[in-house]
Order: structure tokens, then C-alpha cells, then sequence
């Protein structure tokens, strides 16, 4: 759909070719992301703003290249969220899931990862670390084990459990937009090979450290003391809350047949859950609760998407995207599946040491430049769900790879159990890799063989 | 009516090298719960007190993230473990940082502001343009000194 | 520009005719938002969704319905002043006003009108008041005069004031952006008559209040003992703040030459200053600075813009309002200078007494539905100043006339001195109407007759 | 290490209709900076503390407004005249109603984490089901009971 643009009509800009203008504003906002030491949000903001003050785009152009369907479904689901966290189901389904086990320590780490990968199919990967690290630092405690392992899963399983879905994973709610990908063709193109990469890394982190986890009966015991039923705070909240997730799941699932776009469901079922959530108290009240959710979604997230469409529709419109589309389609000798295979492990690979939605980002237009060698937009498909499964995969690569990894870190170190980089590293990257090459098969067996 | 007529100037202080388990001692005996917290030259490096040690006694996985109260939860030994461990502290690692500070000259009306605006049930620290402590002045002290300035003109009508 | 819209092809829906949907969609929203039992926001969202659940719109005739140059510029400006209001430079320019005149009652609100005035041109009024209010009630208690007349000059104020620019009041950015006309244009056209407003509705509140107001010396010394320059907080961060308030306002004014719109500048500016405001801190710490600010932009008004520009794009598309246009100049007779005065007036009362963003949300494209009829959109320009001086002035006829009139009255009520609404519509409405008379007679000297 | 073993249950408490004077002479002669209110039927229905009493004293357009901190402002009799109005007052308008609340079997450590994310530096109430008050525990009294325990454990070995 970008690649009917066309190259920008004022081909000189200050005595510069815009294409060097776009492209150096890309390299050098990326250059200072990765360098860490500015918001990330506010640099993509500023390079956008960049990207029209230098004439590359015009503010409408700008506009246009926002995707508001992203926005809007990240949106709405954060607002979703910030009230239903706040019922305590998190913490109750974790504590639940402890004490199905009886406390074995094994038995947690796989029910806290198996819950894990499930909320983080259906919430951001954020939340849903937020919410699931405090109460297995709590649990491990408990049980007197070292929680690196435990955190170390739970990592693992929120990139796996991420991918599953449409909504699981930043990445694939960019994918989804931009190539007109629904709910459906996510759940039924990515959730089967999910549960098949899942059981294999729980099984290799089973030889890597579930054989040394041991815990005294009388810590099993103290397991079986926690009340998961006082975790619950605020029980009509809790049903309200599940009423709109339920709703606004299965929305996802039949928007197709009635014509709906994700964004749509996800910020309609964020206002009934807002109209609902203080139903009944009055105004002041109200407005008061409003102020406090909205000001809990990450608004710098929401900036930095904002910023980076912009970015890239600039270096976009210059023409250069669709010139490195063709450079990469001359590598490959216009094979589908080598260049599927191409984009599966070049993102995985990246993803693991940049962020992953900058990349993502420039890869949309350069995969939708393909379509005309591969024959229409249809074509293009498998190299999406390789684009999909590169991206969210690749996030466990490293500490860095993912912002929920980052989250966990942060727990760790507060809880005074800090996780070196290296040692994440040391035993996440060659799994990460093995990932991969489990989706590099399914990918060959299902589309491309 | 400024800070520094209303303020109690009769302070016992803690030095920033001081062991948690010293000045706890302290307190018990003194019955306060907090103190000032003062470096060799006698500047203010912050405030040390129950609290604050409490604070240091709950795993910050459990107040920084979401949980805030963990009424699911049995008790772990958690709290005894690391009381062994902060007792043998120093100050300088688990004191507040940031007390709320006025200056001398402060009108009254400004450190009720502050206090309330602070929000913690505590006192502000008055100090000098060094931010050497002089004094230290609560919402108690305050009323006290209304309730006296009340008394007086009733006396002298 | 929008009058060029067609009628939604499907013309039946659920058995309905679309634009019954529409516009019980637009009334149903607008009723409960006026029955203020519910955040205007959501409702504004719900019906947004409801438009598009209801098959009027799809999501992407929705977005595009989304005027994101109003969004822009709101979003970035309150990111500045959420930035700059921690300086504390509003209370240092009240307080030099107020000791500037010796602690005079009567020159004090004088000078606190023309503060309130001079910074709702250039920021918005919502803020300026919620800035200028407690200071104002600190000094009228240090007076020991009654804060109602102070209060009162102070709304009106910011009212008048908030008419002078493109970027004072949201109608005007909301015209501005759908009629094209930039700041300099704002400037030019509604500028010079303010002044003459505002000496005029000052010296009705002389004769109103002025004349009673009194103090004895010694409270007037005790305003004297105010000291402003303990106000500032942060200097470095006033310095930077002011830099880029500066760099943004001259922005405005040169932005057309540089094909250049105001949301572009303002978002630019916004992100420069969040770069500035943190400079050297390290970067957690300027995360979390982030977050805060952030946190404290309008977020629900933000999202009640994106709400109603949707609802009132779903009854656009249905020609309706196209119809009404038509309505409107049948009963005006097709005379420019008839149909502005009834815009003129039409838009003050009904913003004195609804909320006039959702009043001049429907009116755009009612207006623009009339470019053919006087022969293209330049004709429409002196339709433009009306509503925009109709819409702006009407907010003072009652207290829940704009949002700033209420947040004085919440201020009042908490201070102990509620301001009534009967009270202040007897005071407010006639003045207002005489506003809107002078108002008229320069309309018609300027481009009428 | 429940609450109930930790808590402090002599506890001076004030009625709900007591005015506001009469609770200040009685905070001085006790020296306690807050008290628990009860209704007639025993239940709690807040906290009144010298912080409260003097937050009721400072204008609320200057707390709940942007200005916080008012350096730059005079004393101007607002405190005093707000006094004489607030000490007749009674409890039922001047008190905080929203204490922490703790039940009398939840953890120590559960009751350390909700002091600690109440951030205010005073203690918790414990009540029983229909929330009728049975104690009181603030961050000095865990800290006393986990000296206490470590005491006795060195005793035992």
C-alpha cells in the first residue's frame, strides 16, 4: 500500500538530495536511541519533526504515515489494561497456579511460564511481566530457591507467548496493519508452532536448571499458605474487567466478517470499560479515576510509535526503502523461500541486540516493495509470518531484546538477584536461535515447500 | 509568625556514619521516631527513621511493582532476614535522602503549605542558607504555637 | 473541504436510513454529555465507536475525519506548559503585577485581568487560570477583600484573551486548521479588536464592583511584603522554558512561509524542550520525568477532540449537514452579512451555554457546506472571525460557558467563596452580550459593508 | 507474625462528635500526634491527627492548586483565623476517613508492605470483621517485635 508513493517532487533541499537528508536523520536518530542516553520517544519525535522542517515530508504526508490502527489498538488495549490490573486476577491466577503444583519448585516455574506465555498472547508482554515477576520473586522467596531461573523463563515465555496472537507482541500489531493480517490469520498462522517452541524451551531450561531446583516440604508448605482468593481486591471491578477482556477478544476474533479494524474494538471496549469501571460514583469522582488511568498508558510508548512512522515514511518517500527491497531480492535471487528464510533470521538476529519496532518499522515498506516480483500483495504472506516470527522471537536473544526482558531485569536487581547481560546472554541466545530454526521448519513444511 | 520562632530547637541528631542498630537503640529510649541526620560539618544528609528502616526491611519487588499489598501472602521470615541485615548498616545507606527542608524566614503560613504538600506525617527541618540544621518544626508545633498566640491576645483584652 | 464528501453509499443500515443513526448517535452523545453524569471523553469514544459499529463509518473515513492538527497543537503546547508551569514564572509575573500598583484593590485586578488575558493568548486558558486563580485568592486574602469581582474579571479575561490568537482558545485552532488561516491571520483579523473588549469590560466592572473595592494601608504593605522572586524554583529550567515558549511563538507567526503548520511547531518545540528540561540527567531518571509530564497533559481532552471530530465526521457523511447549511442560508437569504451576524450570535449563545468545541465541531462543516453559495472558500473568511469571536466571547455568558469559567468556580467553592450560577449568568450574560455587540459592529466595519 | 501479636491495643481513641479542641488539650497531655475515631458503636470511622487538624488550617486553593510550596507569600493571619474555626469544629469534618486499615491476622510482612506504600510515617489500624478497632501498629512497634524475636532466638542458642 506505501509503495505506490512516490519519490519526493522537490529533489533538492538546502543544495541536499532528500535521500540523504531521510537517511541521515534515520541513521542518526536510531544511532542515538541505541546509544541509550535520551528517550527514546523524544528522539523519535524530534526526528520526525526533523523530517518536515527539512522538507523531506509535509505534515499531512506525516500524518498519513502515522498507522492509527497500531496506535489506536495499543491504545485502547493499555487502557484495558491499567483497570484490570488493578482487580488483582494476575496475582491470583499465579498463586493459583503455585498451588496446583503443590508447591514442587519445577511444577511452579513451568505453571508461572505456561501463564506467563497465555497473558502475554492476550495483554502486552509488558503488563503482563509487571504484573508476574513481583509475585514469583515473592514465591521463590518463599520456597528459598534462586529466582534467576524462575525470571529467566518467564522472559522466555512472554517473546513465545507473545507471538501467538495479533495483539501479543508490538511487532505483530504493526504486521497486522500494515498487510490487512487479522486476529484469525495470526491465531491460525502463528499459534500452532507456539506451543511446539514453548514445550522445547521449557524442556531445555528443564537440562539447564529445572534438575537443581529443590525445596524443603516446609517451604512447599508455606507455598500452600498463600490465599490467592485475598489477592482479589475489588470483585465487581473484576467482572467488569472480564466482561470487556471477553468481549473485546472475541471482537478481535469475528471483526473480519463485520468489516471492523482491531483499533476499533480495542478503544470501544477501553470506553465501556471506562463507563463502567466508576459506574454509579459521581462525576467528580469519575473524572478524577479517568485522569489517573489515562495518565498510567504509556504515552512515551504511544509517542515513540508516532515518531517512528513518521520517520520512516520520510526515508520512505525518498524512494531508498524500496531500492534496498530490490538490493536484497538481487541477493536472494528472488526466491521466496530464501528470502523468507532471509528475513526470518536477519530479524531474529537484530531483534535480539536493537529495538525491535525501529526495525520492524523499516521493514514493512521494504517487504511490501517485494510484491510486484513476487506476484501481488498475497504473495507476500509468508515472509510476514517470517517478519512476525523473526521479530517477537528474536526479542530473547539478549537483556536488551525486548522491553518486558528490560522489566524483569529491573525486578531482579531491585530484589538484589541482578542478571548480567552476559550471562543472560550466554544461555538465551543459543535458544533464541533454536526458535528460530524450529520456525524456519514450520515456515518451509507450511508455505514455502 | 516565621519557622524559625515556632520550631523546636532541642533536636537529637544522628550522624551519617551511625549504625542502624545504635540509633535504634536511640529512639527506643528516646521514644522518637525520627531523627535528623547530620554530616561532620554538621549539614543535613536527610532523615533516619522507623520508617524508613521498615521500608528497608520489605523486598522492593513487593512495593515497586504492582502488588502493594500483599494480603495473599503468609509470612516468610523475609522480614527477620533482612532486619539482621539493615541493623548492622549504616545510616548513610538507609536513611530518606530527601527530607522536607524551610528556611529560618519562612512565614508560617508557607511551612504549613509545605508540610501538608509533603503529605508524610512528619516534621520539616529548618536550616541555614548552609543547610545546617537549626531546628525542627511539626504540624503540633504549629497549632501549639496558634493555640498560644490565641491565649495571649485573649489575656491581653 | 470536507463538503466534498459524499453520502455513505450503503444507504440503508439495520433497516435504518444512516442518517437517523447518525444523528441519534450525535444527539444521544451530546444529551448525556450535557447531562455531565458521565467523562465527556468517554461518551465522546463510545460514540466515535458507536458510528463506526454502526456501519456510518469505516475505521480509516474515522481517522481521517480526525483533525490531527488541532490534536497536534493541543498535545504539544500542553507538553510545554505542563514543563513551564513548574517554574513558578506565572506566580512571579502576578505578583510583580500586583506590587507594580502598590497593592491598589482596584489596580490589582486590573493587572491580574491583563496577566490572565495576555497569557490565555498565548497558552491556554484552562492552565492560565489554574495558574492565576490561587494566586489571585492568596492576595485578595492578604487584601481581606471579597475574591468574587476578582474571580469574575478574571474569567472573563481569560475568555477575552484566549479570542486574540490562533493558538488562545481550542475553537480557534480548530478553525484555523479546517479553514487554513494561520496565526499571522488570527493576528491580524481578531487581535486588534480585543483590546477595545477588554477596556470595555473592564470599565463595566467598575462600575460594577470597582468602585466598592477597598483595603487599608496596611494590608496593602502587607501585599508589598510578597516576594516574588522567591516564586521561581528552577532557573536554568525557566531559562529553557522561556526559550523555547519564544522559539515556538515566533514560530507561529513564520510558519506559513515556510509551508510550515502550527502542529508541527508546537510538537517540535514540545520535543525539544523535553530533551532540554532533563539535559545530563541520567536516563532513568529522565524516564521517569518523562512519565510525569506526560501524565499531566489533558489526555481525556485530547480524547474528546478525537471523539467528537469522528461523531460529527459520521453526520457529514450522512449530507445532513450540508442540508442544514442550505437551511440556514435559505432563512438568511443568502447575504453574507446577514448569515455572519446569525453565526455571530447563534455561537455566543449556544456556547454560553453548551459546550462551544462540540458547538464549533458541527458548525465547521456547516460552514464550509456554503463556500458555493458565496462563491468559494475565501467568502467564507469573515464566517470564519464570527464563530470564532462568537464561539470564544460566548463562553462568558454563563459559568459552565468554557472550561476555564469552571475551574475558577472550583477554586471559589474550595476557598469558601462559591460562585453562584445565577449570580454570575446575571452578571456575565449581558456583558457578554455587549462583547458580541461590539464584536458585530467590527465585523461589519471590517468586512461587511 | 500476625498484626494481632504485633499491635499495640491500649489505644487513646476520640469520638466521632468530640470537637476539635478538646481532642488538641488531649493530645498534648498525652503527647500522641494522632488518635483513631470511633463511632458509638465502636466502629472506625477515621484518624485525627495534628497533620490533619493543621491541613484543615491552610487554604485549599493553595494545596490543591499548582502553587504547593508558597515561599514567596507573607504570613497573613490566615492560619490564626482558621484556627479559632476549626477548634470548634467537630471531629466528624476535620478527620482523615481514610486510615490504613490492616485485619488481625494478616502477615507482618503484609502489614509492613501497606505501611511502607502509605508512605505517611504513622500507624496502621487493626479491626476485626465489622471493622471495630482492636489495635494499633505503627513501623516502630514491627521493628520492636523483630528485635524482640532475634533477642530471644540468641537466648535460646
Amino acid at each position: 500500500m506505501h509503495n505506490t508513493e512516490h519519490v519526493v517532487s522537490s529533489s533538492v533541499i538546502f543544495g541536499f538530495d532528500p535521500v540523504w537528508i531521510a537517511v541521515s536523520i534515520l541513521l542518526l536518530i536510531y544511532g542515538v536511541i541505541m546509544a541509550e542516553k535520551f528517550n527514546r520517544a523524544v528522539l523519535a519525535l524530534l526526528g520526525a519533526g526533523l523530517m518536515i522542517l527539512c522538507g523531506v515530508l509535509n505534515q499531512q504526508q506525516a500524518v498519513s504515515g502515522i498507522d492509527f490502527n497500531t496506535i489506536g489498538l495499543l491504545t485502547g488495549m493499555m487502557v484495558i489494561v491499567a483497570i484490570s490490573q488493578k482487580t488483582g486476577m494476575f496475582q491470583y491466577v499465579a498463586i493459583k497456579a503455585a498451588k496446583m503444583v503443590k508447591g514442587e519448585p519445577w511444577g511452579i516455574l513451568v505453571m508461572l511460564s505456561l501463564v506467563t506465555a497465555v497473558f502475554s498472547a492476550l495483554l502486552d508482554n509488558v503488563t503482563t511481566v509487571l504484573l508476574i515477576a513481583p509475585v514469583t520473586l515473592l514465591i521463590t522467596d518463599a520456597l528459598g530457591v534462586r529466582p534467576y531461573p524462575y525470571l529467566f523463563a518467564l522472559i522466555l515465555a512472554s517473546n513465545i507467548g507473545g507471538t501467538a496472537t495479533l495483539i501479543g507482541d508490538p511487532p505483530n500489531i504493526m504486521i497486522g496493519s500494515a498487510a490487512h493480517l487479522n486476529f484469525t490469520d495470526f491465531l491460525i498462522n502463528l499459534a500452532p508452532i507456539i506451543p511446539v517452541i514453548f514445550i522445547v524451551v521449557i524442556t531445555v531450561i528443564w537440562f539447564m536448571f529445572g534438575r537443581d531446583l529443590k525445596a524443603t516440604d516446609e517451604k512447599k508448605q508455606l507455598i500452600m499458605q498463600f490465599d490467592e482468593n485475598a489477592a482479589i481486591k475489588d470483585v465487581p471491578l473484576l467482572k467488569k474487567s472480564l466482561f470487556v477482556l471477553v468481549a473485546v477478544i472475541t471482537g478481535f476474533t469475528v471483526a473480519h466478517t463485520f468489516h471492523l479494524e482491531p483499533a476499533t474494538i480495542a478503544m470501544f471496549g477501553a470506553a465501556v470499560l471506562l463507563l463502567l469501571q466508576s459506574w454509579g460514583q459521581p462525576l467528580h469522582d469519575k473524572d478524577h479515576a479517568y485522569e489517573g488511568i489515562m495518565a498510567e498508558v504509556e504515552w512515551t510508548t504511544i509517542f515513540f510509535f508516532v515518531g517512528l512512522f513518521i520517520i520512516v515514511t520520510g526515508v520512505e518517500h525518498t524512494g531508498i526503502i524500496a531500492m534496498l527491497g530490490e538490493k536484497t531480492l538481487t541477493m536472494t535471487g528472488g526466491d521466496l523461500a530464501a528470502t523468507a528464510a532471509a528475513v526470518l533470521w536477519v530479524s531474529a538476529i537484530a531483534s535480539a541486540l536493537i529495538d525491535n519496532i525501529p526495525f520492524v518499522a523499516t521493514m514493512i515498506p521494504l517487504i511490501q516493495s517485494m510484491a510486484p516480483t513476487f506476484g501481488g500483495e498475497e504473495a507476500l504472506i509468508p515472509l510476514w509470518w517470517a517478519l512476525a516470527l523473526g521479530a517477537c522471537l528474536g526479542g530473547n536473544g539478549s537483556l536488551i531484546g525486548a522491553s518486558a526482558n528490560l522489566i524483569v531485569a529491573g525486578f531482579a536487581q531491585r530484589a538484589g538477584h541482578p542478571i548480567a547481560f552476559l550471562t543472560f546472554m550466554k544461555h538465551a541466545f543459543l535458544l533464541m536461535l533454536l526458535t528460530i530454526a524450529i520456525a524456519h521448519v514450520y515456515l518451509y513444511l507450511r508455505y514455502l515447500s | 509568625m516565621l519557622a524559625e520562632n515556632t520550631m523546636v530547637t532541642e533536636v537529637t541528631t544522628a550522624h551519617v556514619n551511625d549504625r542502624v542498630c545504635d540509633v535504634l537503640e536511640r529512639m527506643r529510649a528516646t521514644k522518637l521516631r525520627m531523627l535528623p541526620v547530620v554530616d561532620d560539618a554538621g549539614i543535613v544528609a536527610g532523615v533516619i527513621s522507623t520508617f524508613s528502616i521498615m521500608e528497608n526491611l520489605v523486598p522492593s519487588y513487593i512495593v515497586s511493582g504492582d502488588l502493594n499489598q500483599i494480603p495473599y501472602a503468609p509470612d516468610m521470615g523475609i522480614l527477620r532476614r533482612h532486619y539482621l541485615e539493615v541493623i548492622e548498616k549504616d545510616l548513610l545507606s538507609v536513611m530518606e535522602t530527601k527530607p522536607l527542608l524551610v528556611k529560618r524566614d519562612e512565614s508560617l503560613l508557607s511551612t504549613a503549605a509545605a508540610l501538608t504538600a509533603f503529605g508524610k506525617h512528619e516534621y520539616a527541618l529548618v536550616v541555614d542558607e548552609d543547610k545546617r540544621l537549626i531546628g525542627v518544626i511539626s504540624a503540633g508545633d504549629i497549632l501549639d504555637r496558634l493555640g498560644t498566640m490565641v491565649e495571649s491576645a485573649e489575656n491581653d483584652a
